[in-house]
């Protein structure tokens, strides 16, 4: 079941774009990760580095018009639909040029200029709000999809069924995509649940689901290619599970203890969803190793400047402080 | 002019702006062919169909969600929780969510939806179907309160609450329902944040909300007759509140009662006697501000019991003596 | 897969208490209705007829120190567990005998002493309840077992997926009893969910479940004696789903426009829980007609006896309003 | 005295009630070896084990309810919502549940269960994760309600809940976790209603609650530098309320300055103004009762407006004085 390149329709440019988000994704994650050691970033944040083919697979089919619903574990999300890396680093700075002028942070950045319909702080509140934006869709036959991003963890809140549940009566064009990384903050899936799948949940709400190698870009394209297709049909909601693995701890503070250092090096050194797709495309030739060196120079650039624009950029006045409650 | 009740003038604001907007549209549980716990969407569906008369699982976690995810794309959604006990079970999408979108968003999203509540006791439901926790909402920033207490403040109201591009929640009293008022065909809107006075009077401010307008405004002709002359004040919105209206009449009179039907610790009472308390007008009182509220109870089912539970009109008459020191 | 009489293991005198146990419900039911209709009782109440089998089919295996939450549609289930009528015709009439001392009505009788932990006027909160009810005699080893008792429209609350998965993952002594009536208030199951059976939601969670004839008292009874089997066992948790049907409509204002007379007319005339099992303990010879009439009489007299005792019972005192709130 | 943390004063009387009493147990998400998302409930599940430390799924509808089946049923739970927050989603649980099950019931049920809930800002975790939203509970009869300001008092009070036989909501204010205090290891229980006078003073009476405490007293000290003498009282538990220490506190300044840090409106302050305002104090007022809480606004992330957004020291120097009219 596994997808290679050369099965793939995916032209060679798109190939290359789908790494080169990756790369965009996991250098994002490593430069606010050091921003934040060093304390010139506050508060909290949940990194996706070892997910980024997950974030970049499902927003493949993706146009401008479709939407995406994320979670706390949002900045490969974001950057995959297409909200831009300066605005992101500056909102997690606090500045007033960041995509929430400084308000938001990390749980809450959103580009709905975009699609990006926003990240969430409350674990599995997303799905709701997806269903929501599909009904606009519907109401309104504008054409577009919703993917609604989620954990493992997010799978046992009442808001998954109820939101699931709801979307299928109403043939909604939503794609539940949850990244199970095997892991909530601490809490294993196999304890968590006593199923194999989560995709088996699907059938609770009769609809199509499946489970993928949420590392493998092609892999995760293609399965939501087919989701989306289905939801433009009108033939409403699927389920994807794809497995995945954080390579970082849950937030900040998190000593690991629930997980072995075996089982982390086994998913860092042979499930790498950069690496290993960087190989497909160097042993396909569609890659060359120093467009690869090339790209990844442009990604160092791409950070640098956002991090200096942030940096830069302002903080909010205080004035700004009781702006933007009311519409 | 025309009468109609409190129930049908909710009905007609919505269906006339359903008439006029296309994103305006209905949702709940049986609020289709049903026509809701109440009736009160009777004949709706009949009118706009499924799509926009939309009958939803129960599921209050589901459906408040969805209708903050389609405010946010366009939509204008009234989302019916069936009894306003039951918002416990959407208050994640209602606090953490729609309150707060805009906000967290910088300014970027807006989430026009009306919440429909049917609450307050007095129909022997007992504790989980008669609660009035609308200082709950008040307490938190993003989110506009309603509370009407006729027909056509009711009507002008939910204008108002639709046009809004903020959630707005809408408590709606059980036992008003089926109480009439007149009520003008045509289109009118009473801007959220203006308080009423709906009786005027020298000697004692009531400030009452909901069915409490009606019962004060009882008490208020049972104390004319022993000469005691007093205005009675609907905030009619709790936020906004309109606190000039509140405040000019308490300088006025010296002296104020404030009367709801909610628990009385920490209800919106309490806000708006402290409200008053720090003001300039706390110079012109001439007795201690008053409240009268629930008592700390659950609503129990017996009808004395339940009756006991919250403020009556001899209750009302009782403590405006007190205040004359009568 | 429907059970007759011939195969049961039950002795005629269980078979004539099932019968019994099934009369009185109904006879309460039509008791309370025509106070209800003639002012007697206030408020609102949500009556079971048509529904006997499920609640005493499934109180079959139960001893008193096995409990059950149940619902709004709740006067059958506590019957069956062993709550009197008496107090509960008192409890409907407000009065200080009734098992509430009139403070909860209908919608909130609870008998502790025999394992009722109480109607619930919130769809789908017996669930979690239930959980923990179950979690108290796994962790105190008492033994007894939770049946959670709910209707087809709780199965569509976030509260019905968390219960049962949290179930599921600690193994705890509970049967979740889904009474599929059809409809929710309004809502028929069919447009509410997108599944054959609510059964199939059992799999969701890795538990068993199955379909079964809600109105065929013993079938319930050994569908129901399975999973408190397993429950007892340590097994954990299964999922019943009953098809049944009530008769009334859903609470006093009810017109019915959501379903037809010709489908109430057929459940009525073709699947009386009561009509059918009495038949067949006839035709078998376990029960004899005049002991039938007997045991209608018997019935009628303590209905009789109830509405006398409720209405002799004295109206709670003013001065009880604010007691009980604390312990 | 030894000195330890108000997180750890937390943990040590969870530690020892369970080490007493087979009934309680603790139950959250990640509560088990991860140590919960503060660290608060570290070591706790390799002295108990997890069938006493009961690590659960991201399901606060599933265990708050199940929480109140195991004390109903004769355990003593102790619920961790990860944060206060997160309550939105047990709300059902708590409010139409836990609090009236006893009631609705006729006296025939308890509820012994404790729910802790972090609260509060400046952490930098935005409008989500930052709430003080202690005045709702205060508003259902049936549930008592405790705000601890230190790591003495903390200890205490979470025995005296432990021991209650009803469902106590056990606010923990997050920047406080790190605070150290004097704390005996022994025994000792601080009775739910109890507000303890934190300093003694003559000019004005400040009643704080949570971290406001202590920002209150840093305040009684530069004000105390401008020959202002101020009086802090901590009511420590909201529900039940000690209103005696209160009012003859505020008989004897003349001046209040109530200081919390929930949204203003309609917190829980509001509530404590009103209860001075409608009693015979008033009499003895000498100036308007003065709130001091948070803004109508959502917790904004970049933490000079998250700062600004909350009640500090100077704002309560400035009102005190602004009080004294200097
Ligand atoms: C309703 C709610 N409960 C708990 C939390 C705290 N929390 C934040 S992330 C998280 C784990 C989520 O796990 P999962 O859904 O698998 O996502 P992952 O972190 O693995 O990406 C938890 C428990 C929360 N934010 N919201
Ligand atoms: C949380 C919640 N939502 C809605 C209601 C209103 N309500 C009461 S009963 C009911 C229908 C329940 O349907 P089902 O679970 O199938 O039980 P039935 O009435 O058919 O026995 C509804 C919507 C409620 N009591 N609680
Ligand atoms: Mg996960
Ligand atoms: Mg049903």
């Amino acid at each position: 079941m596994s997808i290679s390149i050369k099965e793939t329709s995916h032209s060679p440019e798109q190939l290359k774009t789908m790494l080169y988000d990756m790369m965009v994704i996991r250098s994002f994650e490593e430069t606010v990760e050091k921003l934040f050691q060093q304390g010139r970033i506050h508060g909290t944040m949940h990194l996706c580095i070892g997910q980024e083919a997950t974030a970049v697979g499902a927003c493949v089919p993706l146009t401008n018009e479709d939407k995406i619903t994320s979670t706390h574990r949002g900045h490969g999300h974001s950057l995959a639909k297409g909200t831009k890396v300066k605005g992101m680093m500056a909102e997690l700075l606090g500045k007033e040029t960041g995509y929430c002028k400084g308000k938001g942070g990390s749980m809450h950045i959103a580009d709905l200029d975009v699609g990006n319909l926003g990240a969430n702080g409350i674990v599995a509140a997303g799905l709701p709000l997806a269903t929501g934006a599909a009904l606009t869709s519907k109401m309104k036959n504008l054409g577009y999809v919703v993917v609604s991003f989620f954990g493992d963890g997010a799978t046992n809140e009442g808001a998954f069924h109820e939101a699931i549940n709801l979307a299928s009566v109403w043939d909604l064009p939503v794609v539940f995509f949850c990244e199970n990384n095997l892991y909530g903050m601490s809490g294993s899936i196999k304890e968590m649940t006593n199923i194999a799948n989560i995709a088996d949940r699907g059938a609770a709400y009769g609809i199509p689901s499946e489970t993928i190698d949420g590392n493998n870009v092609l892999e995760v394209a293609e399965a939501t290619e087919r989701a989306v297709a289905r939801a433009r049909e009108g033939k409403g909601p699927t389920l994807i599970e794809a497995h995945t693995y954080r390579w970082r701890g849950h937030s900040r503070s998190d000593a690991r203890k629930y997980r072995t250092r075996v089982e982390e090096k086994e998913w860092r050194q042979m499930r790498d969803p950069i690496a290993s797709f960087k190989e497909q495309l160097v042993a396909e030739n569609i890659l060359m190793e120093e467009e690869y060196e090339a790209l990844d120079k442009k990604v160092q650039a791409e950070m640098d400047e956002a991090v200096k624009f942030a940096e830069n950029s302002k903080e909010p006045s205080l004035d700004t402080l009781m702006n933007d409650i009311f519409a | 002019m025309r009468e109609v009740t409190y129930l049908e003038a909710i009905r007609e604001a919505m269906s006339q702006e359903m008439r006029k907007d296309d994103n305006v549209f209905i949702m709940g549980e049986d609020i289709g062919i049903y026509g809701g716990a109440f009736g009160l969407t009777n004949g709706m569906i009949e009118e706009f169909g499924p799509e926009r008369v939309r009958n939803t699982p129960i599921s209050e976690a589901a459906i408040s969600g969805c209708a903050v995810g389609a405010a946010m794309t366009g939509m204008r959604p009234i989302l019916e929780i069936q009894f306003s006990d039951f918002i416990m079970i959407a208050m994640d999408n209602i606090v953490n969510q729609a309150a707060k979108t805009r906000y967290m968003y910088g300014g970027k999203a807006q989430v026009p939806i009306v919440i429909r509540l049917p609450g307050g006791s007095g129909a022997g439901f007992a504790a989980q179907h008669s609660q009035s926790l609308e200082a709950w909402m008040t307490h938190v920033p993003g989110l506009k309160v309603v509370q009407p207490s006729n027909a056509y403040d009711a009507k002008g109201l939910m204008k108002a609450a639709i046009k809004d591009n903020n959630p707005v929640l809408f408590y709606e009293h059980k036992l008003l329902y089926n109480t009439k008022g007149e009520v003008p065909e045509e289109d009118y809107e009473i801007p959220l944040g203006q308080a009423d006075i709906k009786k005027e009077g020298s000697d004692i401010t009531i400030v009452a909300t909901a069915i409490m307008v009606n019962k004060a405004l009882e008490a208020a002709v049972e104390l004319e007759k022993e000469g005691i002359s007093v205005e009675v004040i609907d905030p009619r919105t709790l936020v906004p509140l309109d606190t000039a209206t509140i405040l000019e009449s308490v300088k006025k009179t010296s002296r104020v009662l404030v009367v709801y039907e909610a628990v009385k610790r920490s209800g919106y009472g309490a806000e708006i006697v402290s409200m008053i308390a720090e003001s300039d007008v706390f110079d012109y009182l001439d007795a201690p501000i008053r409240r009268l509220g629930g008592l700390a109870t659950p609503i129990p089912y017996n009808p004395v019991l339940e009756k006991a539970a919250v403020p009556q009109v001899d209750d009302i008459v009782q403590e405006c003596k007190k205040l004359m020191n009568k």
